[in-house]
């Protein structure tokens, strides 16, 4: 409490306790195609926030509404190496959302050229599978998760699939991507807006909003979180601050 | 409610089910169905029926799940098996986990939880017919579900879906307009304070587009607050 | 304890506690197609007791050794709406044990025409699934959920099935009926025989004999419960008034 | 064994296994077949093969599922995958979970589960194999079981399914007429008093028929309850 | 702890509670085909453990890297009637042991021939599921339950198959079998080895190693278990010693 | 990596990534890679890449499971979904609930459990990418792991594979290797007093081809447990 109380105090004079800006993410470190076995893969460091996205592609039978597309699946394992609190088991409510925030930037902003991945119509589709995995949690893991997958898509290799076979290892072409969406979490604690929270500033936070932004301007999902509300300005300027910070990570693809 | 490729959900300013773009459907809302519940409630949304009840604040158990000072929210939204075209199987799908999970929050900040320490305030919700916007009724019940329980809210929680179809603005998104739509926003917020207490939003929005969108929904969000009241009163007069 | 001390009492002088007769049902309030989205649906009010049944027409494979029959599945849902004591989670015993003794009523007299449901023998048939949840819990819920699946059955359309796919919302007909089984539970407690016990009224039975009587007066599926045996006489009386019991519900088809 | 289309089960008064209408299969009770148990026994009914293990009364773990004025019992009732002809995948179905409750209200009566508070008394049985008949195969294992395991019973339990093929009453169903009878009807009751603790029936009867069949059903149960006291016998003058 | 106590007192004088020797099993009796539903079957009893295996054959699609091989299944249930301790429910970690344990044993021997049981190359092959039931556990659950599903293995009868359907109870011939490993295990307790240590015994040893031995000699699987380590010699020393245990075994088939 | 018919695995003494025999593949250790964790460390044999985070000795809860008089080691081995040719699904096999086992009994021997009674020593093990040998490569990364956590080991752990392709002995195998060998041997020991902690085959081999295999492997281990001083020296050197 004494460790929350002080993170407060900082921040009513506009300071942080790692002496970042309001508006400042730390260090990203971002490696790419760092699982061989898996069609794509990207691991990203923010700060000590450490997360592997990897892609696998398999054959699946497409929606029946879809019959021409390829599917996108995704999923999120706090795996228990990554934080005391995480426990072998099934997801939790918190993994279940961050797999579901991560999917729908992706899904939303068509990121993917989906109608490319049909096989057979109404048959045989290539499924893309994210895999996020947590290595270590501190905090802003939705960014983190978001940023991995996403470049972990742009690095995605399709496999050659031959009498009825994948071949791993052999590969026809890239994933084709048609829109690159960058997600930002702003929070907002006090009066103060800030992004790329550690753990210990996510326990005092009063609500967030994650938004993804596509690199032609548009919104292309939006989540909101945490105890307390937000009004119509709070929103309007958390997206203001999203959309000028995805313009600097965009930088980093 | 399928996609359908190219389908024109808008013609001459008029939505396929012939509302104008911002139009709300014909909303229905009755409380107190439940008896054995604290509190329940029944709203529909043109053909999405949701219903909530209420039980709580009561102990929480096992001990080790309580909070010392304060209540938990425990919030389970679900679909009834035969709610939607194609049979829902029994148990949580993930979307239903999410669901649960951003419904509970929009009640959070209404709810004075530091008075109920150790107990728990349970919101369970059964969707009975699904046809677009299905959480945003699902917390039009949850309210009138908690205020028929008597559990001392700062405000009641309105809320609505917007989105965009065929470029054009619209409220309350139906089941195919939801499959087939540019963007799906669902938002609640306390009806005097307006303070949003839930948002998302999937699709393409420009930031203009978003700003515009949710000064309707707070229009439309008066009438549904109205419906509220009257609902309330209706239960209370019987 | 004192409550149950009271209805107790008054069952000896043949009397309840809402003033019924011990033969006597509550009022029932039917409710029929009442989920468009459904091919048939009821709702069932016994009293304070709440019921709805949804029946969703589905595309299965028939069991191997009835190949050219459709299928019936019953399923009930103790939603946690409709009961302080339920909660999420799995089925519980009470409620598969519900969802059984629906079933057989409905199977064992043949009240579906399943050889008329078959499409394409040994690989396509219609599967039927009755959806039972429980929308507020005042006691005698076989009766009650029984009525109710009986009631949507018998307003179920069958979909129209073309291109390996069902169009939602045409219908080529009814699903075809060829018996209307009525259940109804009759209950010890004392020595005396009631019906449609209310919650706490079940708290205090003996023993409870569910019999689905069909309209030609064949019983078609019997299922004891309660923590006391019962006499041959017992079951005799019981079945009787069963049978009585099930020709005034009738009426209400 | 598969439901068969328009197969004769009877001809000539004979069953297609040779059996009189009335007549039971050839049966086998052995008391005390497994050490670790407090009580244990096998029953077999033709090919029917059941074997029930009773441990306790014993303290029930963890507290908040005690009763604090009488035991109560657990009851699994279990297939064993090769038990059939296609393979039982293992876990409980609907069906097994069905069974283990019926079976565990079949003892309810007879124990005097006030004089156990907070403990449990489990009733597990395995399946060994299947050929009609189970429910009622497995009561008469847990009933030898119980009175092996020194559980005080105000009776024995004693059990056996009728039924009815081409019109024909019969007793002890196995599974072909199981999956191809007109009707079934399990029953267990008390040996002496005849107090019926569980009674089931599928298929079409008339009232008389199950009259009528309830008092065959009786008689055969001498003969069952003798043979349940002759293999209790057997089990203490080993 | 008297009673381990007295156990271990006794193993220092190379005694054992029950009169036998160190390296003597107890009494093993074998029921073979015990279930006629079963493809095949056999009990085996090693003094007061009892143990049934289970053999059911069913058509299964083959995995994509062996597609004209049968597939091998095993599965092992603690079953609750066999132990105070067991309890209903999913397999636990021994019951997962056990059953991989024995599996190894027989498929790395290649005790089956699987390439006959190819039905269509790459579509339908027999699975063959074996499953193990204790009855009764006391001790030693790994050599009886290996020896039961090896002799149910070589008793086991392929059903005919004919217009994509089983013919239970009638056969074309036997299991192909190539090989018959025997699985000893060697528990150390204190500076001992002891062979068929009763389950009062297991909770006194100080490590275990299961060796499974084919006809040829060679090995063909290997488990150590315990919470203490071995070295080099008494690896070699209780190899040994299943090795010559396994040709008395031998003679049981 | 598939089983492939008739592949020959060593040609000219070498095998098919260019290795002799007995030699293992390239190798990385690093210690603390894990802020939040106690302990934690990665090791990489070829492409074969396990993550190792140790959590305590801490309180276990809930209280019926602790152990009063020592520490329990809950162990939990996992495989990323991402890890391997096709996907893994999420949810432990039954593979993986084995190799839990037997890597927590691998280390069982060298803690003093004795020292922290009711507590829990956690290890977590992911394995990042799989090409042969995970279990061995996670006890490596293990070993490091709980050194890193400062919990007292009378020991390192050391852990590598030992085999047989085409009729020659050799360590180290990797994922094509694994699934074509005639014998796969992984083992754990300690680093200075030998003694043996995990021990699985799997193929065919002759008792002295054990001991000689045995023997390479202590040699080949001698090196890994260099690797290990030096990554733990690495780290606290940082």
């Amino acid at each position: 409490m004494l460790r929350a109380n002080y993170i407060l105090k900082l921040l009513e004079k506009n300071e942080r306790i790692d002496g970042r800006k309001l508006d400042e993410f730390r260090q990203i470190n971002i490696e790419k195609n760092i699982i061989e076995k898996a069609e794509g893969s990207a691991r990203v460091k923010i700060g000590k926030t450490d997360v592997i996205a990897g892609i696998k592609m398999e054959i699946e039978t497409p929606f029946p509404d879809t019959p021409n597309e390829g599917m996108l699946k995704t999923n999120a394992e706090f795996a228990p190496i990554a934080h005391p609190d995480f426990l072998p088991g099934p997801p939790s409510e918190d993994a279940t959302e961050l797999a579901r925030v991560v999917d729908r930037g992706i899904r939303e902003s068509n990121s993917i050229d989906l109608e490319k991945l049909c096989l057979v119509e109404g048959q045989k589709v290539w499924g893309v599978f994210i895999d996020i995995h947590i290595i270590n949690h501190d905090g802003n893991l939705i960014d983190a998760s978001s940023l991995a997958s996403l470049i972990a898509l742009m690095n995605t290799r399709i496999p050659k699939y031959e009498d009825e076979k994948i071949i791993r290892g052999e590969y026809i072409g890239k994933l084709p991507m048609l829109h690159t969406p960058i997600n930002v979490t702003v929070s907002k604690i006090l009066d103060k807006y800030v992004v790329d929270l550690t753990k210990e500033e996510e326990d005092v936070l009063d609500a967030w909003l994650s938004v993804a932004v596509r690199e032609d301007g548009y919104i292309c999902s939006m989540q909101k979180g945490g105890a307390k509300g937000l009004n119509v300005k709070n929103i309007d300027e958390m997206i203001n601050l999203a959309a000028k910070k995805s313009k600097e990570l965009r930088k980093l693809l | 409610m399928a996609k359908i490729k190219g389908i024109e959900l808008i013609k001459d300013g008029k939505r396929l089910d012939g509302r104008k773009p911002l139009q709300i459907r014909d909303v229905e809302m009755k409380v107190g169905i439940i008896p054995n519940a604290n509190g329940s409630a029944m709203v529909r949304f043109g053909k999405t029926i949701a219903v909530a009840a209420v039980y709580g604040p009561r102990l929480l158990l096992p001990k080790h799940l309580q909070e010392g000072d304060k209540a938990i929210i425990q919030c389970r939204y679900n679909m009834a098996p035969f709610s939607t075209d194609d049979r829902v199987k029994p148990g949580s799908s993930r979307r239903e986990i999410e669901i649960s999970k951003v419904i509970r929050q929009a009640f959070e900040p209404v709810l004075f939880l530091e008075n109920y320490p150790k107990t728990t305030i349970d919101i369970y919700i059964e969707i009975i017919q699904a046809d677009g916007s299905t959480r945003v009724t699902s917390i039009n019940a949850a309210s009138l579900a908690l205020a028929d329980a008597g559990v001392p809210m700062k405000d009641l929680v309105v809320a609505l879906s917007g989105g965009k179809i065929n470029g054009t603005l619209i409220l309350d998104l139906n089941g195919l307009e939801d499959n087939n739509s540019e963007a799906d926003m669902p938002m609640a917020f306390t009806a005097n304070k307006k303070e949003i207490t839930l948002l998302q939003m999937d699709g393409e929005l420009k930031q203009e587009e978003i700003k515009k969108l949710m000064t309707e929904m707070f229009k439309a969000g008066e009438e549904i607050y109205k419906m509220q009241i009257k609902a309330l009163k209706d239960r209370y007069s019987e």
